[in-house]
């Protein structure tokens, strides 16, 4: 999986069409690294098993985070690259983008990340990843079956959240 | 994350949240804590079940607190107790707290309520002197700080039901726990 | 003025009893709050007597002795409010609006988590509310 | 109006109430859990049936206590009336609620992994949350004079039917 650069002779992808396929697939992790929730909409190739996936992208976010916080040009008061953070502290990336795809990612104070790929010409999405927050609070976390720390497997959310999706442009 | 617009005051938010009648909320907490106290019989595990079942409320709830809130950081505890207090519970229990008593370094103040919707009706009768009724309160407040990776403890220092003129909790900070990686690099 | 208040639970177990007089009548209002509960009984069984008030919870003037008036009142869970007062002029109105304000203590009183229904009611905080809406009998007749 | 607070105060309060009966206090005993929650919710009905009925005429059958039920009693504790009420004139009463505020934002995911045991876990769980308004109406009912058996059914999410069977 390259998340940098890309090669150019990939060809492009195809222009976003009418909304309803741009997005490819989200992450939800908490706190403590699990896993929550994964969904696909639109990922052709395959390369990983999905715990490898999961680890990966948990990866990638907490070096990207502590890589963004450490360059910070405004704050003086910083640890050393790879010292854990408190979520929420320092500066934070949102997205970035590669020819092929965005990522976009937010992250709640109680450290609930939120991962959206989609398509690479889709506009800022931080909020509709905060409304997809607001989809897990209100179909996950008050979802009378749920226990908290748990994969979700949550019909409401899934059909919500598919729903929401579709709009994203 | 946007910090484009500020947090949203309690008094907003509990203007547009769904709500019911408070007293099925009073009566049901009331009926639960009946229940406890002749299923355990010591007040003393009564207490600490209510405190874990706050607790797991806590956890629960620190996302909608979150997300209406649009409080987009808590890593400043001075901060974090305010808006626990002046939005958490008025958001939630339609009451306000204040915030009072903060020691010189900062790591230890008081939330005040003088209003509590759970006690409403309540009279504790001489066999529960031992009893913190509302203790699920002070587990909630451990519970949500805990998930903004805040380690408190949380002890009651007033007691209306006790014959005091306020509810008191006193919340101190322990330590703020950062994230860590949590995968073995040879996973 | 309202020398005596009561409610009694639906086997006819008295729940709460109150005196207000200074002189030692206690045993005598006792007696006239057990006979009104069967006057209560035959009211409500014989419809027909009960008139226009029919399923009302304001069951009225229960009867009227030589230095007293018994007023009625009977819940829809089946519990009765009794008032004993000397007042010969007493308005409807001022005795509708006490049991109201009555029936709302008394509400509060069992929605405490402690109260066993069917068990006395020791609440003090329905005495305090019970003897102010004694006092404030009669006050307001707009009530 | 009254005093109100955030419905996710009741509902957090609720879940968490039937998750420490089942899951901690009775782990492995869900009858035992299940009589305590009906307990919890029978003081719960018994209480707001003294509150929801002050400044109304007493009932004159059970037919008028189960309408207070379906129409006033509901609209106060769950913001809707009961969308449809059946009886066999001989005791029994069926209510419906075609969308039971409690069930509202509970859902599973039909999952091929876990099977038809985690099926049955899922039901199970959910049925546990049935109790407490079970409880409710029961503790209600009683409180009205009609000593009753209630128990829920769901037959299709959110919707929920619960029948009354009015003891002789």
């Amino acid at each position: 999986m390259q998340f940098f650069g890309g090669s150019d002779i990939s060809p492009s992808p195809p222009a976003p069409t009418a909304a309803g396929h741009n997005a490819n697939v989200m992450y939800m992790f908490n706190r403590n690294g699990v896993c929550l929730f994964y969904r696909e909409w639109n990922r052709p190739l395959r390369t990983l098993n999905p715990q490898q996936d999961h680890k990966l992208m948990f990866g990638l976010l907490f070096s990207l985070k502590s890589l963004t916080a450490k360059m910070d040009p405004t704050s003086a008061d910083k640890g050393n690259l790879g010292v854990p953070q408190l979520p929420g502290q320092g500066c934070s990336f949102h997205s970035f983008r590669t020819n092929t795809y965005k990522l976009s990612f937010m992250e709640s104070p109680s450290g609930i990340k939120i991962i959206l790929v989609t398509h690479p010409r889709t506009g800022d999405l931080r909020e509709a990843l905060k409304y997809i927050y607001s989809l897990y609070v209100e179909y996950v976390t008050k979802n009378p079956v749920y226990a908290p720390g748990s994969p979700i497997r949550c019909d409401l959310f899934n059909t919500n959240l598919d729903q929401y999706v579709r709009s994203i442009s | 994350m946007s910090r484009a617009s500020g947090p949203r005051s309690g008094d907003a938010i509990f203007a547009s949240v769904e709500r019911v009648n408070a007293e099925l909320f009073t009566l049901t907490y009331g009926a639960i804590v009946r229940q406890l106290l002749t299923d355990l019989e010591e007040v003393e595990e009564v207490n600490k079940q209510l405190d874990q079942m706050g607790y797991n409320i806590g956890i629960r709830l620190i996302d909608e607190f979150l997300a209406k809130s649009n409080v987009s950081r808590c890593v400043d505890f001075k901060e974090t107790a305010d808006m626990i207090a002046k939005v958490g519970f008025k958001m939630f229990l339609g009451v306000t707290a204040s915030v009072t008593n903060w020691d010189a370094d900062g790591t230890c103040c008081s939330i005040v309520l003088e209003d509590n919707p759970l006690v409403d009706f309540v009279e504790l009768p001489d066999t529960c002197q031992g009893l913190y009724y509302c203790n699920i309160l002070s587990g909630v407040i451990r519970g949500a700080l805990e998930m903004v990776s805040m380690k408190t403890e949380v002890t009651w220092t007033r007691d209306m039901l006790r014959g005091d003129d306020a509810f008191e909790l006193q919340v101190k900070l322990l330590k703020q726990v950062p994230e860590e990686y949590p995968y073995k690099d040879d996973d | 003025m309202i020398v005596c208040v009561a409610v009694v639970g639906h086997q006819n177990n008295p729940l709460y009893i109150q005196s207000f007089t200074e002189a030692d009548d206690a045993l005598k209002l006792h007696h006239i709050v057990h006979c009104s509960l069967d006057v209560i009984d035959e009211r409500v069984n014989n419809p027909k007597k009960s008139g226009p008030l029919l399923n009302e919870t304001f069951l009225g003037l229960l009867y009227p002795t030589e230095n007293y008036k018994v007023y009625g009142y009977l819940t829809n869970t089946k519990v009765k409010f009794i008032l004993v007062t000397t007042d010969l002029d007493v308005k409807d109105a001022d005795v509708r609006n006490f049991f109201r304000r009555f029936h709302a203590a008394y509400g509060d009183a069992v929605s405490n988590p402690f109260h066993v229904p069917g068990k006395k009611i020791t609440s003090r905080t329905f005495a305090e509310s019970v003897s102010t809406i004694v006092k404030a009998f009669g006050l307001s007749s707009a009530g | 109006m009254g005093r109100e607070v955030s419905e996710s105060c009741i509902d957090s309060l609720v879940t968490e109430m039937v998750f420490s009966f089942c899951n901690r206090f009775y782990a492995d005993k869900s009858d035992l859990a299940a009589r305590r929650i009906e307990a919890i919710g029978y003081q719960v009905g018994h209480q707001l049936s003294e509150r929801y009925t002050m400044e109304r005429p007493r009932f004159s059958d059970h037919l008028e206590a189960i309408k207070f039920i379906c129409k006033d009693f509901w609209s106060e504790v769950f913001k809707k009336q009961i969308d449809n009420l059946k009886t066999n004139h001989r005791g029994t009463f069926v209510l419906q609620d075609n969308r039971f505020r409690w069930l509202s934002r509970m859902s599973v995911e039909p999952s091929l992994e876990t099977g038809q045991e985690g099926e049955n876990k899922a039901t199970e769980a959910m049925s546990m949350h049935l109790y407490f308004p079970c409880g409710i109406i029961r503790g209600a009912l009683s409180n009205l004079g009609i000593p009753c058996a209630v128990s829920a059914d769901i037959s299709n999410l959110p919707a929920c039917s619960f029948v009354i069977r009015i003891k002789a």
